[in-house]
Formats: C-alpha cells, structure tokens, sequence
C-alpha cells in the first residue's frame, strides 16, 4: 500500500552507506562528546588541583594492563565474527561472538575485583578528586561495557535467527554492534594510559 | 564495504592478527613507558602518542574507517573538532587573579 | 533617595563608570537606529505589495546591493565598539590594579545572605583567617592570637569607603556562588568559594548607596543587601578610629 | 511497514511507530508542558506584582510547607522559578519546535514513508514522556523541586534538596530523548530524500531541522556529562564541584574538596549556547516556509540562508562563554568569546534581512499564519538587538544577571520561537486534520498576543538598565529597585492578560478538529510536498513515491497558470 523505508539493507546509491551503519556512527559521534566531557572535566581537575596522585601507586597496574589486552582481544574476535559472517559461517560467527561475550564479562569481573580492592581500603569517591573522577570514568565505561554485551548476547542467541531469512542484514547489524564495541575499546585505551600511567 | 567477496575477506584476517599484535605491543610498550618516570609533560605526549596510534589502529582497520564513504568521515572530522574545543575549555576555565603591584 | 535611581542607567559616582555609561548609551542609539530603519521598511513592504486584486509577484528579483552594505556596517561597527570601547573598558576594569600602597585594601566575604566586610585596621596587616575557625561571632573565622588581626576590623553588611581614593576589594565566598555588585559604582564581580578575586573602583562623590547580589545564592539571596557608604576622608578615619577596638596596655 | 489487520487501538495510537501519531503526541504533551510552565510564572508575576501579599484563590493551594495562608516562600518561588525555565526549554519550545512540527513535517517535505527508525522514535518519544513525569514529580518531594535557576550552579546546586537529584535524573531522560531523536532526523534527511531532491532543492525547514538535530547530537552528550558528575557529587559525596574549605550556615562541609564550580558552568553552557540556537532555528525554518508562501514569491537569497544557518550551527559551538564574562576569566578569554560573540551576530543579521527582503515584490497574503509569521521579524530583531550590549564585556559588566538579560532571551523566546510555533499551528493544522482553525479567532489571539507579550517584556530593559537582579523573591528591598517597581505591576496584569489571550487559541484548536470549515488536501497553495499527500496523510504517507522536480519556493514562475508549481508536479 505505501512505499518501504528503502537502504535497510542495501547501501544508498550516493551517501553509500546503510541506514544503521550512519546511524551507529552517529551515536557513536555522541558518545565521543560525552567522554570528551569527562575527559575536559578530568584535564580541568588535574591541572587546577594543587597535588595530584601518581596513578600507578594508587590503582593495580597489572590488573589494568591484563584488562586492556582482554578488550582488545575481544576486539578482535568481534571483528573475526563479522568476518566470518562475512564468509557465510554461521558457527565460525558463534563461537567467535561467544569468546567475545565471555572476555566482556572477563573484563567485568576483573572491574569488580579492582573495585573490591578499593573499597576494602576506604576508597571511595568520596575520599579524593582522584578517586571520584576514577571511578565515573571507569564506572560510565564499565556501564557501556555492560551494554555491549547485552546487545552481543542477544545476536549471539535470538538475533541469529534473522540469519535464515536475511543473512546480508544480519551481517550489517553485527557490524554495527562490531563498530560500537570497537568504540568501547578504544575509549579504554585512552583511559587505561590517562587513570593508571600518567 | 559490509558483504565483500570471501577471498578478500580471508586477507582481511590476517590483517586484523597482525594489528592485534601490534596492539598488544604497544600495550606493553606503553606501560614500560610508565615505569621509566620521564619528567611530566614528556610521559604525557608519550602516553598520548602512544594512545592514538592504538585508537588509530583499532579505528582504521577493526572499524573499517580506511576506504569508508565521504560523509561517515565528514561526520567524525567535525565530532573530532568539537572534541578537541570541548577539551581545550579548561584553559578557558582557570580564575586569572590580577597582580597588585 | 530617588535622584540616585530612576527607570534608567542609575546615577554614576564611579571614576571609570562613565566609559562604561557611554558605551551603553551608544549602543541602544544604534539598536534604536537599526530597529526603526528595519521597522520603516518593514511596514512599506508590508503596505506597497499586500495582495491586490490582480497583484503578481516578483519570481526574479535582483540582487539587492544595499542591504548588503548595512550588513557590511553592522559588522564594522560592532568590531569598532569591540576593540574600541570592550577591549580597554574591560581591561581596565579587572587588570588596572591601582598599588596596594595608595589605596585603601578591603577584604568582602560573602555567605548565605550577608556580606562579611574585613577592614585591615591601623597596621595595614589583614590578620589570617581559617575556614575551622568560622562560628557565629566569628564569621569570617579570624585567628584571634595573630598579632596582625588585633587591630582588625569586621563588619556584616557595612562597606565604608573615603572618596576620590582608590579603592582594591578583595572578594570571595564561603559557600555558594554569589556575585558582588555595586549598581551605582558599574562594578559586579561574581564571588567564587575557593577562590579569592580582587576588583577595584574609585568613588568620585559621597552618599548612602546598596551592595546587591546579582547571582541566585538561595532563598535569601533577595535580601542580600549591604550598606555601601562614600564619606570623607576624615569622616572615614574617624570610623575606622572609632571602630579599632581599644588596647588595654597601649603597648605600642 | 503497512499491516494487513488493522492495528488495535493500542498499536495505532499510543505505542504507534507512524512518525505523525509520534508527532501529534509530542505537540499535545509539549502544549500541556507550556501551560504548566506559563501557570509556574504566572505565580511568580503575583509575588514579583505584590511582595509578601497573600496569593488569593490559589494560594492555599500549595500547602503550609511551600505558601503558608497564601503567602508564597522564597523557597517556593525558587522552585516556581527553575522549573519554569527547565519546562519552557526542556519540555516545552524544544519538542514542540523539534519533536512535533519536526517528526510531523520532515519525512513528508522530504518524500520519505517515514523516518529511518520507526521504533527509535516511539522510544525517543516515550523516553521525552517519562522525563517530563520525573520532572513534574520533583515538585512533590522533600522540601520541593530543583530550586538553584534552570542553570543550576553548584555549590548551590550541590547543598539543594533532593528536588535537584530528580531535576537531574529527569534531565538525563531527556536528553537520551533527544540524543536518539537527532540520530534519527540526521539519517532520514541524509538517507530518505525522494529521487532528485537534491540539498539544493530542500526546504529551508528541512535544513533549520538539520542543523538543529547536529546541535542536539554534539552539544547534549557534555550536558549529560556534567550531569553525571553532579549526579557523583550529590549521591556518592565526590566533590567535582566544591572547592575545599566550605562552611555552609556555620559548619564546615565533610568533603574532600578540590573541586572547580566553573567546570559545570563550561559544560553546562558548552550545552546551552547551541541549544539556544537549538530554540531559534526550526522557528526561522517554520517563518520561512510561510513567509514563501503567502508572498507567493521565492524566498530571497535561499542559498545565503542555508550558509548562515551552517555558520550559525558551527559557530554556536564556540561562543559558550559569553554567559560567563564576570566568573574572573582573563582577558585572553573573554576577548576570544567576544569576537565569537560578534561574529555570530553576522549570520543572524543576514538570515533576518533576507527574511524582510522576501517580503520585497510579494503579493503578501495576511492571514493568521502570516501574522504570527510577520510578527516574528521585528521581536526577533529587538532579541537579537538587545544581545548586542551582553555580548561586550564592558557593557555586561553593568547588565549581567539583571532583569534586562530576561528581557534580551523572552524577546528571542516568546514573541519570537512561540509566534513562529502558533504560525506553524495555523499553517499545518489543515493537513493534520483537513480541517481549517477559525481565521477569527486567529486573529483576535494574535492581535492580543501581540500587544500584550510587549507590554511583557519591554519594560524589562527598562528594570535591567536600573540594574534590578533577577530572581529576586522581593526586588523592593532594594532601593534601586524602588521606581521601577510600578513596572513590576504592570508586567504582572499583562502576563495574566497574555495567559487568558491563549483561551481563543486553546478554544479553536480543539473546536476546529471536529468542526472546523473542511479544506481540501492543499488550502494554502503551497508548493512543497507535504501537501502533495492525501489529508491526513495515510500510514507510509505518498501513494505513488514522489519525484522533485524543482526547487521549493517556486512561486509566481513567469508563464505558469497557477501561482505556484509544487515540486513533483509534471509540467
């Protein structure tokens, strides 16, 4: 009776890209203004705070470093299961969307235990600056983090059904889950250095 | 760019192993970085150096930003300068006090 | 009371107000200037093409070159009144720090709903005040067994100032964001907790005026009003003699 | 997405993903919203009118704790006055001029069925809705709503009661919802233009629609940002916002200190520039439209427009701190944001003269659209106008939070964005509903209007210029407030006389949807291709799927029989 919205699963023939993918992008431009946030309210705290802890004497380095590798690695099987998708393996696309899962609540888990650590010892956001713009940052990511692998979780079960019927559209959407928890990780790379080394 | 032809996308495999290594040397790199306590600004700029590379890397190629169409690069260029106003502001914020002679 | 303050600009005592009157004065004749041409034209638009009987519109219409000119004006006057009134004017206003010698230093504490004023006192020495030391008799939390506080003087609500001396105020606050404001001096500062931000004025006439607060600081912050008086020079050492509290062994 | 059964009442009209059901719902619920927020300051006018008088009839209304016999309490007119400002903007202009005109109208000025996420924009919708809830819920919790300004500065904003921790949380819910929105209209204006509507050819709503949404997307994220540090400091004690050493009535506050108040100050106007601009745009967008049509001419210098509105959405980035000439910045600073502040001026200038030189060889048609239309130029300009003297340093020095700053943003605000928002009523409610409001009663609501939204607000200037503060519970305590008091009476009577000048508008928009004159699908001879669609349009809105042709103002073409020449019709 009326017209389909059209380029759901075809790139448009001149912008080139499908809706969800410029739509991912999008949210993904807002979300680097809202780290962009925190990141100038961490940059205006430190330089006008008159003493400012060594990163590395008060938070578990190791810990933070073995958590780094985790999300890159879950980087990259993320990327493997587009691939595979790409290459029209659905099993190859599950196992390598499970392990993806799996380093998300890995890196959770080892979140916890960070935190678990600090508050045996009284810190809280409410002891320093440092602590508090800590924890928001870490905090605001490990919630985006908890995101990702919701979505994750459900294209690894329920979602895959749309596999039978529209194999082309499901690859774009697991792209575009891929495109966000490719952002994810790459907000932690710039906070791993910023919090812990610096 | 999204359903490229197999052949192409098994090449695409062992770029991405590749740059995963990369991104864990860098990790390492960065940290043995940390442990050699260089004066302020320098361990700043090296971590900062440090930092976009990776994000380079994960952005290029897990993120397939290189070889993408015109406007998703049109629109995280003007995000990105925004970003970058956005994060100069707290020079904008510091209370200038007047010096009595 | 009524010749100081009327539907206007209230009435100037400030050395450096007048620059500041000026500028605004012009700016609202150019305002009126611009809105009446814009008006005059509007309503000539709006009589000469109102719809007719058989009235065609325009499809093509030229390029007009005239409004691009006043566009081109508008633009260079508001860089000249930029550069030639803003740029000094405000430069002046928080830079131009008159030496702490020849004038008269006052520290201003504002909190919820008053303003603390801190006169240094006969020694010229401010003694140290401590935010653990504040209670109610002691608002601005003076350390009494600092030699430099005994001469000290502290006053709520009562700024004293002598005439035709320049005068540094050095303003911060104890708790909220308030904002120091002087109607008839063109002098507002917004008051920072944490941070201590000095302004400085002259006053070239004598009389009774008000400190207000421009920044909401809570639900007093209607009746945050001081009492700001220009005396003599004498009129106001008398004051400050009359306010040294006495020394029982006039030790020195 | 067209259903072969027919969808049950719920599906069709209240969870409906039909771009126009979510349009109609974001106009109604933000009408609402501009009631409340008129009612909150019609309440204050009584105190600001008469200090300390008892508030007859109403008065007791709100309960011992808030106005005691009547008497409204400092604290309570605090309340009355945040949530004002936070209902106007946040709840009231911004999804009435983005949510309903923008949902209604894009898709269908654009050819497009509907907007590129259907579900996306139910949630976007729902998500407005509950923030609304939590904000109006604020009221009626401990010691009442947010009461530190719609800007909310810390510390005081910190030490505020609970009010402000759910004023916050309901700010998050909007945001999102404007967040998800702007992808939305981002995607569907990129994505979903009909074959050969080209940017070139887009209506100049479309592009105020475009630029607004690119605000939205990149200026709310450091709003929610701050808002999440906030959100730290008054729930989990972090003290991003307090400076240490704060005694606060008496005793010292138990916080780690080191903080900076200016921090939220930068992101909260990092935020509230481009939302101004957030404010002004679908306005000018909604302005243009009619002024093209009832000139029945093109609109002039269409290409400079769309320029200065680009310019204006990237420069509204950069001018925040104009809002913060006296927190004690440098020289450095405040020099850079006034030559930003003056240079945003240009574009303004430029989007308004081309607007008047439209009107240059029109055949201009006065009905009710149209005034509100033609009304919008000369507000504007005294809004624009009077920003100049807060724009310098020097003169903000004197202007600074006084009642003349109110005056400069209601002029932009009221006679400005909401006369273009009741224009855009007028003008679409025919393709709403194929019914026409009474032309009347159009007539008598603007002509009141008119008049009494300037007796309002131009008095203002006159209070500012005698350096009256704002937010003010009792302005006649201070003697520089005393002669101008009189103004606070006659500003009151008029914003009550403002407040029943809306009846005949509330009146006829109800009244005309069931018994309005009946129209057919293109009353105004418009030629953009909303009206190319059957009334009310159906469900994926165009039969056959529309090809531009033309540009959007084609209007008065030499040689043509009508008029005007929609932009799909074949020659």
């Amino acid at each position: 009776m009326s017209a389909e919205i059209k380029w759901i699963d075809k790139p448009h023939p001149v912008s080139g890209v499908t809706n969800g993918k410029l739509g991912i992008w999008l949210f993904l431009a807002s979300e680097v203004m809202l780290f962009g946030g925190l990141f100038s309210a961490l940059v205006l705290l430190r330089t006008g705070a008159d003493s400012w802890p060594v990163g590395h004497e008060l938070l578990n380095v190791k810990l933070a470093t073995i958590n780094t590798l985790i999300l890159i690695i879950s980087s990259v099987t993320m990327v493997m299961s587009w691939a595979s998708l790409a290459m029209k393996n659905l099993s190859k696309y599950k196992m390598y969307m499970a392990i993806t899962v799996i380093l998300g609540f890995v890196f959770l888990g080892i979140k916890a235990v960070e935190y678990g650590h600090k508050f045996e010892h009284h810190h809280f956001p409410s002891t320093s600056i440092f602590y508090a713009i800590y924890f928001t940052l870490t905090g605001l990511h490990a919630i985006h983090v908890i995101g990702g692998i919701i979505v994750n979780t459900y294209f690894l079960f329920p979602g895959s059904k749309l596999w039978q019927t529209k194999p082309e559209m499901f690859t774009n959407r697991i792209e575009c889950a891929g495109l966000y928890w490719h952002f994810v990780d790459l907000v932690w790379i710039f906070l791993f250095p910023t919090l812990y080394l610096l | 760019m999204s359903a490229t032809s197999p052949e192409a996308v098994k090449k695409h495999v062992r770029t991405y192993i590749t740059i995963f290594i990369a991104l864990a040397i860098l990790t390492v790199v960065t940290v043995w970085v940390s442990t050699l306590d260089l004066p302020g600004p320098a361990a700043i700029a090296l971590a900062f150096i440090i930092a976009s590379i990776k994000a380079g890397l994960v952005a290029l190629f897990f993120m397939h930003l290189l070889g993408e169409r015109k406007i998703i690069i049109a629109i995280l260029a003007l995000t990105v300068f925004f970003f970058v106003v956005l994060t100069l502001l707290p020079q904008t914020s510091h209370v200038v006090v007047p010096i009595i002679p | 009371m009524d010749k100081y303050y009327g539907f206007g600009l209230p009435i100037n005592i400030s050395a450096h107000g007048g620059e500041i009157d000026k500028l605004i004065r012009i700016f609202h004749v150019f305002m009126l200037v611009l809105f009446v041409g814009w008006l005059i034209y509007f309503v000539i638009a709006l009589v000469q093409f109102r719809a007719k009987k058989d009235s065609k519109a325009l499809y093509h219409n030229k390029h007009y070159k005239l409004p691009t000119w006043i566009e081109v004006f508008v633009a260079l006057f508001e860089a000249f009144l930029l550069v030639g009134f803003s740029f000094p004017i405000f430069h002046q206003f928080r830079f131009d720090m008159p030496k702490a010698s020849e004038s008269v230093v006052i520290r201003v504490v504002a909190e919820q709903f008053a303003w603390n004023i801190h006169y240094a006192g006969k020694d010229g020495q401010f003694g140290e005040s401590m935010p653990k030391l504040i209670s109610t008799e002691n608002p601005i939390g003076l350390d009494q067994n600092d030699p430099a506080a005994k001469d000290d003087i502290t006053t709520i609500n009562q700024l004293n100032i002598p005439v035709n001396k320049p005068i540094i105020v050095q303003l911060s606050s104890k708790d909220v964001i308030h904002s120091f404001a002087l109607p008839v001096m063109r002098v507002k500062q917004d008051t920072i907790p944490g941070q201590q931000i000095p302004v400085t004025f002259e006053a070239i006439d004598t009389g009774k005026f008000e400190i207000a607060c421009a920044q909401l600081c809570g639900l007093g912050h209607y009746r945050m009003r001081g009492f700001f008086n220009v005396m003599t020079q004498s009129e106001f050492d008398k004051w400050i003699d009359s306010q040294t509290p006495k020394q029982e062994d006039a030790s020195e | 997405m067209s259903k072969e059964h027919s969808p049950s009442f719920w599906k069709k009209y209240i969870f409906s993903v039909d771009h126009k059901i979510i349009g109609i719902q974001y106009g109604i619920t933000a009408m609402i919203f501009l009631l409340i927020g008129f009612a909150l300051v019609s309440v204050m006018r009584w105190q600001l009118a008469f200090p300390g008088q008892p508030l007859p009839l109403f008065g007791v209304l709100f309960g011992m704790s808030n106005a005691p016999g009547g008497i409204i309490l400092p604290e309570f007119y605090n309340q009355l006055g945040a949530m004002h400002g936070t209902i106007m903007i946040f709840l009231g202009v911004v999804p009435l001029g983005v949510g309903a005109f923008g949902n209604y109208l894009v898709p269908l000025q654009i050819g497009a069925p509907d907007m590129a996420f259907p579900k996306l924009n139910m949630m976007s919708y729902w998500v407005y809705l509950t923030g609304g809830i939590v904000m109006l819920a604020s009221f009626f919790f401990p010691q009442g709503a947010a009461q530190s300004g719609w800007t909310s500065y810390p510390p005081l904003s910190n030490i505020a009661p609970v009010g402000q921790t759910v004023w916050l949380i309901g700010m998050v819910f909007l945001i999102t919802s404007s967040l998800l929105g702007s992808v939305n209209f981002i995607v569907t204006i990129v994505q979903l233009r009909a074959d050969g509507l080209t940017f070139s050819r887009l209506p100049f709503f479309v592009w105020a629609q475009f630029i607004t949404s690119f605000l939205l997307l990149l200026a709310f994220p450091p709003l929610e940002a701050a808002g999440i540090l906030q959100l730290m400091d008054r729930l989990a004690g972090s003290s991003f916002f307090m400076p240490s050493g704060l005694v606060v009535s008496g005793e010292a506050l138990q916080i780690s200190g080191g903080g900076n108040p200016l921090l939220w100050q930068h992101l909260f106007w990092f935020l509230a520039h481009p939302e101004v601009y957030v404010l002004i745009l679908p306005a000018m967008g909604i302005v243009a439209e009619i002024i093209a049509n009832n000139t029945r001419k093109p609109l002039y210098g269409y290409k400079n427009m769309v320029g200065a509105a680009l310019f204006l959405g990237f420069m509204s980035f950069i001018v925040w701190a104009h809002h913060m000439y006296l927190v004690g910045m440098g020289t450095t600073m405040s020099n850079f944001f006034q030559i930003t502040t003056m240079i945003i001026s240009i574009p303004s200038v430029i989007l308004l003269t081309c607007l008047l030189l439209s009107l240059w060889g029109g055949s201009i048609r006065f009905n009710t659209p149209m005034c509100f239309a033609l009304a919008f130029l000369p507000m504007f300009a005294i809004g624009g106008l009077t920003g100049l003297p807060l724009g310098l340093t020097a003169s903000d020095i004197h202007l600074h939070d006084t009642y003349y700053v109110i005056g400069h943003f209601h002029y932009v605000v009221a006679p400005g964005t909401l006369f273009a928002l009741m224009a855009g009523t007028y003008f679409w409610f025919p393709k709403i509903t194929g019914r026409q409001m009474s032309e009347v009663l159009g007539k008598i609501h603007f002509w009141a209007s008119f008049i009494l939204i300037n007796i309002v607000f131009m008095p203002m200037f006159s209070m500012g210029l005698a350096g009256v503060s704002r937010r003010l519970w009792n302005p006649t305590e201070y003697a520089h407030a005393q002669p101008t008091q009189v103004l606070n009476v006659v500003v009151s009577y008029a914003a009550w006389g403002l407040a029943i000048a809306q009846l005949p508008f509330i009146f006829n928009l109800i009244w005309s949807t069931f018994k309005g004159k009946q129209v057919d699908t293109n009353p105004w001879k418009a030629t953009t291709l909303e009206w190319a669609t059957p009334t009310p349009p159906p469900h994926g809105n165009f039969e056959r799927e529309p090809v531009v042709l033309r540009g959007p103002y084609e209007y008065s073409v030499p040689g043509q029989r009508e008029d005007y020449l929609p932009q799909n019709a074949e020659q």
